[in-house]
């Protein structure tokens, strides 16, 4: 049982290591403002949430558990708020997405 | 090497100082000035803190099966500085703003021809 | 393994520290300057400064962040370019720097426990605090019993710097200049900051909560007052941020906030006079209760409330203060 | 396995540092830096375990609400003018 909960938290941790990274690659590579909210999306919630939830297994019930369960809830619920925000000032100032790959960087 | 080794946290508390330092003489904004000074401000900081940490060592909060601690004495200092800290650079902020709306400008040579133009 | 990680937050922080300086826009040097503050925190916990990179983080990326914006947000937005670099400043760091590098060959080397800082009155506080002061988090004995006097004169220097923002920001402008947090309150933009209003209106009680946490946990873990001030205070600015300045003014009114700035220096001087007049020291809190411990719990209990209510009204009113300002 | 979290972390952060100094309008800047943000959440929490000594996980706490209260007061006291290359 032990073992099973180790490898699971083991490949949580490691999916969750692996989404972070690819968010952080499409935060710089993509194009344009509004794709790359898209990539921050995938780290702050999908990674940050299987990083978590893979510590969660390591330290069993305990109070870092509910620790770590309550990071995730504050994290869960504000980054996306957070996320919304910035494309919503992003839009009302009149920021364009760009929509024909012609258009180099700005 | 082992030297290298041994000071690099040192060396860069004191670059950080440096780039601090040089952003408060060299620069004709304000608050360019103040944001010089915080950093010149944490690289104190850090220097302290990192005086402070012995290796092996973990965070002074005594807990079962730890008997290695850092130093908390640097951590007590830094602590309550950090708070001074921004206190004081509210203080200065307060009157970057004041000197705003008295002058117009925060650039420290405007101020200067405004003042020996007056 | 915290040495490596060490090294790379450091190259971090170097990286940061040089665009804040070369950067033009104020606004994306107050963003960096946020970013280098919880740089500098996560290095603090690398270096077992739990306590310290609490405040760092709440004071640094929060506060400062958010006091460096209002400023900006009543001044200007951009530094007047200067197409020189300054040589003589240049010259006078580098020099500094170069004479600090020097005196660092002397210095005993990164984490040596024989430093000479280790073995002065180090030693004591971590071998005896414990069992003499009843309190597990070494940094909060020395702070709040060893080192009272010490963290009194702290207190009051915030005292004395809220009293010269007050003084300095708080005489009323001629002339009704809007603030920069009562934007446009007009239907459109009611709808789009409710996702957000919504959403603070759960958060906020939290943030609330978890200071008080932070305040009264103090002794057991990383924590005390200095933080769960910061905490409090970054609640009640994150309620004036989203439903604006005048409703959180209406919670806390002004008269009561400046009381509240006064009441905890003098909860926590009150607190040392009391074991003055029962038979002990000033500051000396084990005469506050029969037992030597005890009287030691009631002490830093006391106190650390005492330096919460300052710091969390200090930095409240320090940003009403700042964002009640006009725009020039 | 901790190291291999931390490694993903820290290559996330450095990304995301990148794009803050990169800009190039201010809402790409305040973007990575939100996100920044959060991954220093997870650095934090991360370390504890990788450290041996998890119980600071308050810390992290304390990050996530720091980081979402800057990020509204950023966008609450930029005044929204015209898009600019900054």
């Amino acid at each position: 049982m032990d073992s099973i909960i180790h490898y699971a938290s083991w490949f949580l941790l490691s999916t969750g290591a692996f989404f972070c990274a690819v968010g952080g690659l499409g935060i710089l590579r993509l194009p344009d403002f509004y794709s790359r909210q898209h990539a921050a999306g995938i780290t702050d919630t999908l990674g940050s949430s299987l990083v978590l939830i893979g510590l969660m297994l390591q330290s069993g019930l305990s109070l870092n558990a509910a620790k770590l369960a309550m990071i995730l809830l504050f994290l869960i619920s504000t980054s996306p708020v957070a996320t919304h925000a910035i494309a919503q000032a992003a839009k009302q100032s009149g920021l364009k997405p760009k929509v024909s790959a012609e258009e180099d960087e700005a | 090497m082992s030297e290298a080794l041994g000071l690099y946290n040192y060396w860069i508390a004191i670059f950080l100082m440096m780039v601090g330092f040089y952003n408060v003489i060299a620069r004709g904004n304000l608050v360019k000035k103040l944001v010089g000074l915080s950093i010149f401000q944490t690289s104190v900081f850090l220097l302290y803190i990192t005086m402070g940490k012995v290796s092996g060592g973990t965070a002074p909060i005594a807990g079962a099966g730890f008997d290695t601690f850092s130093n908390p004495l640097p951590h007590v200092l830094i602590l309550t500085a950090i708070v001074v800290g921004i206190a004081t650079t509210a203080v200065g902020l307060a009157l970057v703003v004041r000197i705003n709306e008295h002058y117009g400008s925060i650039e420290e040579d405007e101020l200067i021809a405004q003042e020996e133009g007056s | 393994m915290s040495q490596f990680i060490d090294m790379i937050l450091l190259a971090f922080l170097i990286v940061v520290a040089v665009a804040v300086t070369r950067t033009l826009n104020l606004f994306a040097t107050a963003v960096l300057t946020g970013v280098y503050s919880l740089l500098m925190a996560c290095i603090f916990t690398v270096l077992d400064a739990v306590d310290v990179a609490f405040t760092e983080a709440a004071v640094g990326a929060g506060i400062s962040t958010v006091l460096f914006l209002a400023t900006l947000s009543l001044t200007t937005q951009r530094e007047k370019a200067h197409h020189h670099y300054n040589w003589g400043a240049l010259a006078t760091a580098l020099l500094t720097g170069g004479a600090l590098v020097y005196g660092t060959f002397d210095m005993p080397h990164f984490g040596d426990p024989n430093a000479p800082i280790h073995q002065h009155v180090a030693p004591h506080y971590i071998d005896v605090s414990p069992t003499e002061i009843g309190v597990p988090n070494m940094v909060t004995s020395v702070l709040a019993s060893y080192r009272g006097y010490d963290t009194l004169g702290e207190t009051s220097v915030i005292f004395t710097a809220c009293m010269a923002v007050l003084l300095l920001l708080q005489r009323e402008r001629r002339g009704g200049a809007s603030s920069a947090l009562e934007g446009p309150t007009d239907e459109q933009s009611m709808q789009h900051a409710m996702i957000l209003r919504v959403q603070s209106k759960i958060f906020i009680p939290l943030i609330l909560l978890f200071a008080l946490y932070v305040q009264f946990h103090g002794d057991y873990g990383p924590g005390g007052g200095f933080q769960a001030g910061v905490i409090f205070a970054a609640g009640i600015i994150l309620y004036a941020l989203v439903n604006g300045l005048e409703k959180a003014r209406a919670i806390i009114p002004p008269n009561i906030l400046h009381g509240l700035v006064a009441f905890g220096l003098l909860l926590y001087a009150g607190t040392g006079l009391a074991s003055l007049f029962m038979d002990g020291n000033f500051l000396q809190y084990r005469a506050l209760a029969h037992e030597a411990t005890h009287g030691e719990h009631l002490g830093i209990l006391l106190i650390e409330l005492g330096v919460g209510i300052t710091v969390a009204t200090v930095m409240t009113s320090i940003f009403f203060s700042f964002s009640g300002r006009g725009r020039s | 396995m901790f190291v291999a979290a931390m490694i993903g972390v820290l290559v996330t952060m450095l990304l995301a540092l990148i794009r803050a100094l990169l800009g190039p309008t201010v809402y790409d800047r305040i973007l990575a830096v939100n996100m920044f943000g959060t991954k220093t959440v997870l650095f934090i929490s991360v370390l504890g375990y990788l450290m041996g000594r998890p119980e600071f996980l308050d810390l992290a706490l304390v990050y996530v609400l720091i980081n979402f209260i800057g990020t509204i007061a950023i966008l609450k006291f930029v005044r929204f003018g015209p898009v600019e290359a900054s």
